[in-house]
């Protein structure tokens, strides 16, 4: 009895499409609300540092003097909890990835 | 008889995360283990004197990737206890159906894993492929495949909107279906019977003296499930423990496998009862006092034992994953058994160091 | 905290406690220790048909050493040896000493006290140079 | 094209990681991704492998192990630091016991952000990876050619 149990299995998917991506040569499908990259809109930003206090891993930085917003991708976790504290909606998580890079820097906007 | 000493771990093919075992053995059996472990020891219990109590949520939630889901709901319910807050009835629903989809998908990791373990390529890839699926409802309802993030102090980040329930629920079913498929290999085929039958016994006395938890203990005959204690919205949903008697790790497969069902089954039921409303209140104040809270994981209770003093940090955060409990019980079954059975013992208690070693 | 009381007992009668729960067939819960300014307070947790049960013992800060549970219950050794590695109390009758060994840290002690210098751990390099002297031609 | 560009052989360790991204390397490899379609093989044995992939961040203990398998890897490698913790310390980096990103240990080529990381970007930078494998080789072999002639 206990034989054929696999087999039945192996032939039905034999007979069906593979549930594979075809991630690199056809482009990724982006689930709605997934919580990816981190994009900032500089237009109504008003540089309140609201968002580099709060992010539990120091990866934005923000100069009110200047004016600059910067983020360390590779130290940000997307958590969305700047997203959440932004008093202007100036941070949003875009459902894309990061990309891998080969060397660390802050992204200054 | 000479004794060689074969070292197991840290890097090994069949464990994801570094564990080390000196294993003494006399022929080919293994007379005595020593574990030696400590590779994944981050130090994250201090971290709560650095970070305020809602910003440590987001540490809480990476002791584990895969019990993330889990690990926040219960730090979260245990500073609202600390706080007496009590969360809107749709969050708690809402915790519960995220909790069971993560026990799924941590369940069907697990049953891969084993079969990846004794050298069933096809059935791992199977396995896999049915946890995908339920990734992507996690990924769609969430926004994230492996840590959730959805769970916050005073109720949840997210809502699941109304109109996408019925696509989940038709979803669930189909993956149900597969599931059934794939666990029927599990529970009947011959080799995987002849490779799982009978190894690495522990009996009910044993398992309950040794302190297992979760599906290593109820795979003794032991019914014990920190869902009975109603936190969450298992008060309204009853859950009744599956237990096996045998407490072999052909046991514990089974009792996984039947546990999928289960959740699949708590999370209809809890689609069905949702109540509409809120789903967070606000929450001012800092916590105080003293509190030991227990919820259920994939792998088995987990006890959170919180202790703040009124301040925005919390004054000791200490948490005792289910491995921790049941690494004495596979020191306990590893002498005696083959040295080809060590990799199937070391991966039935669903070994999860990251947890284990916070 | 109300559910579960916790009960209080002085460090000698700790082992006569928790020999009663495991003959009344308690499961052991979780140990758990905590530093407060005055010293480290453990708290042994132990579970019976779902119910939990609390004993907790303060160990002052004067090299007090904690006896070990680890005769009762087996399974307390991780827990103790976790205690002894990241706390810095001493325990004694471990069943499976690690000898600071369990997790190897790069702060020596990282919950230890912080008004009185760490109790000094038996330092291997100084047990070595006590040995007899190496024949070095 | 050489046998790296065709099948790049991955060894994976986890180094101080929560589990996260392991689970999402592993991912990578089972029917939703499958990289074993672009010839990405996985194998357990450091002496066979041309990309180490490491997640989570470095500790006291896991130092020596990163830093062997590093060692007896062959000629040309690539490193790829997987997830924030792997490339940063992430939201671990305060702890008492994590020493930093796994460039603190060995050379890291190719940072994978994002906690956990998607296996896409994990995808994504075993491609990179494998460039920078090509451009390492042809250096060494300009090197040993260098040498023949001098």
């Amino acid at each position: 009895m206990g034989y054929f149990q696999m087999s039945r299995l192996a032939l039905k998917w034999a007979l069906t499409k593979p549930p594979t991506s075809r991630y690199p040569f056809e482009p990724r499908k982006v689930i709605p609300g997934s919580r990816g990259r981190l994009v900032f809109t500089k237009d109504n930003c008003v540089y309140c540092t609201v968002c580099a206090k709060r992010c539990p891993t120091g990866a934005l930085l923000v100069h009110r003097a200047e004016k600059k917003w910067a983020i360390d991708r590779l130290r940000c976790i997307s958590c969305g909890y700047c997203v959440e504290v932004c008093p202007k909606k100036s941070l949003e998580l875009a459902g894309d990835h990061a990309a891998p890079v080969a060397a660390r820097a802050r992204e200054f906007t | 008889m000479a004794r060689t000493v074969i070292p197991f771990g840290p890097q090994h093919p069949v464990l994801p995360e570094p564990v080390h075992l000196d294993l003494v053995i006399e022929d080919e059996k293994v007379v005595e283990a020593r574990p030696s472990i400590g590779f994944i020891h981050r130090g994250l219990e201090k971290l709560a004197e650095k970070k305020d109590y809602n910003e440590f949520l987001f540490v809480a939630e990476r002791i584990c990737g895969i019990c993330s889901a889990i690990h926040g709901q219960t730090y979260c319910q245990a500073v609202e206890t600390l706080m007496n807050v009590s969360v809107p009835p749709r969050a708690v629903y809402l915790r519960t159906i995220w909790g069971e989809l993560s026990r799924i998908h941590s369940h069907l990791l697990w049953l891969g894993l084993m079969a990846d373990g004794m050298g069933f390529e096809n059935l791992f890839m199977h396995s896999w492929r049915i946890r995908e699926r339920v990734l992507n409802i996690i990924e769609a309802t969430t926004g994230a495949r492996v840590i959730f993030g959805v769970c916050k102090v005073g109720g949840v980040r997210r809502d699941i909107e109304p109109d996408a329930i019925p696509g989940i629920l038709a979803e669930l079913d189909s993956i149900e279906k597969d599931m059934r498929d794939v666990t029927k290999v599990f529970l009947n085929d011959k080799s995987v019977k002849a490779r799982l039958c009978g190894v690495g016994v522990v009996s009910k006395q044993e398992a309950w003296d040794l302190g297992a938890v979760g599906p290593m203990l109820r795979a003794s005959g032991v019914a014990q499930d920190m869902r009975t204690l109603g936190y969450a919205a298992f008060s309204d949903i009853p859950v009744v423990p599956i237990t096996r008697t045998e407490g072999d790790c052909y046991a514990r497969c089974a009792v996984r496998c039947e546990e999928l069902f289960q959740s699949v089954e708590i999370i209809r039921q809890a689609f069905n009862r949702i109540p509409p409303g809120e789903i967070a209140i606000k929450v001012t104040g800092n916590p105080a006092g003293e509190t030991i809270t227990r919820t259920e994981q994939p792998r088995g209770e987990v006890v959170y034992h919180l202790k703040a003093n009124g301040t925005k940090h919390l004054q000791r955060f200490r948490v005792r994953t289910p491995t921790f409990a049941n690494l004495p019980v596979m020191l306990k079954i590893l002498p005696g058994c083959d040295l080809a059975d060590v990799p199937m013992i070391v991966l039935t208690i669903d070994p999860c160091i990251s947890c284990t070693e916070r | 905290m109300s559910p579960d009381a916790i009960d209080i007992v002085p460090l000698e009668a700790l082992l006569e406690r928790v020999k009663e729960k495991r003959d009344r067939g308690c499961r052991l819960v979780q140990i758990s220790a905590a530093r407060l300014p005055e010293g480290v307070e453990v708290t042994y947790s132990f579970d019976l048909k779902n119910r939990l049960s609390n004993v907790r013992v303060l160990l002052p800060d004067d090299g007090t050493r904690l006896p070990s549970i680890s005769a009762i219950f087996g399974c307390a050794v991780l827990y103790e040896n976790e205690i002894q590695d990241l706390f810095g109390v001493g325990i004694d009758g471990l069943a499976l000493d690690f000898k600071g060994k369990f997790y190897r840290t790069t702060v020596r002690f990282p919950f230890g006290s912080t008004k009185a210098p760490a109790p000094p751990p038996a330092p291997p390099a100084a047990t070595a140079a006590a040995g007899p002297p190496q024949n070095t031609n | 094209m050489s046998s790296f560009s065709k099948s790049p052989w991955v060894i994976h360790y986890d180094a101080s990681s929560c589990n996260g991204c392991d689970i999402e390397v592993l991912a990578c490899l089972t029917p939703g991704f499958d990289v074993e379609r672009l010839g990405v093989i996985n194998t357990g044995n450091p002496k066979h492998a041309d990309i180490f992939l490491v997640t989570g961040a470095v500790n006291e203990q896991c130092r020596e192990v990163i830093r062997n398998i590093y060692d007896q890897m062959p000629h040309p490698k690539v490193v790829v630091a997987v997830g924030a913790c792997a490339s940063s310390g992430g939201i671990f980096a305060d702890c008492y016991n994590v020493a930093g990103g796994v460039d603190s240990v060995i050379p890291v080529d190719v940072y994978v952000p994002g906690c956990a990381a998607r296996p896409e970007a994990i995808i994504d930078a075993v491609v990179q990876a494998v460039a920078i494998l090509e451009r390492k080789r042809k250096e060494m072999d300009a090197e040993t050619v260098s040498k023949e002639v001098a």
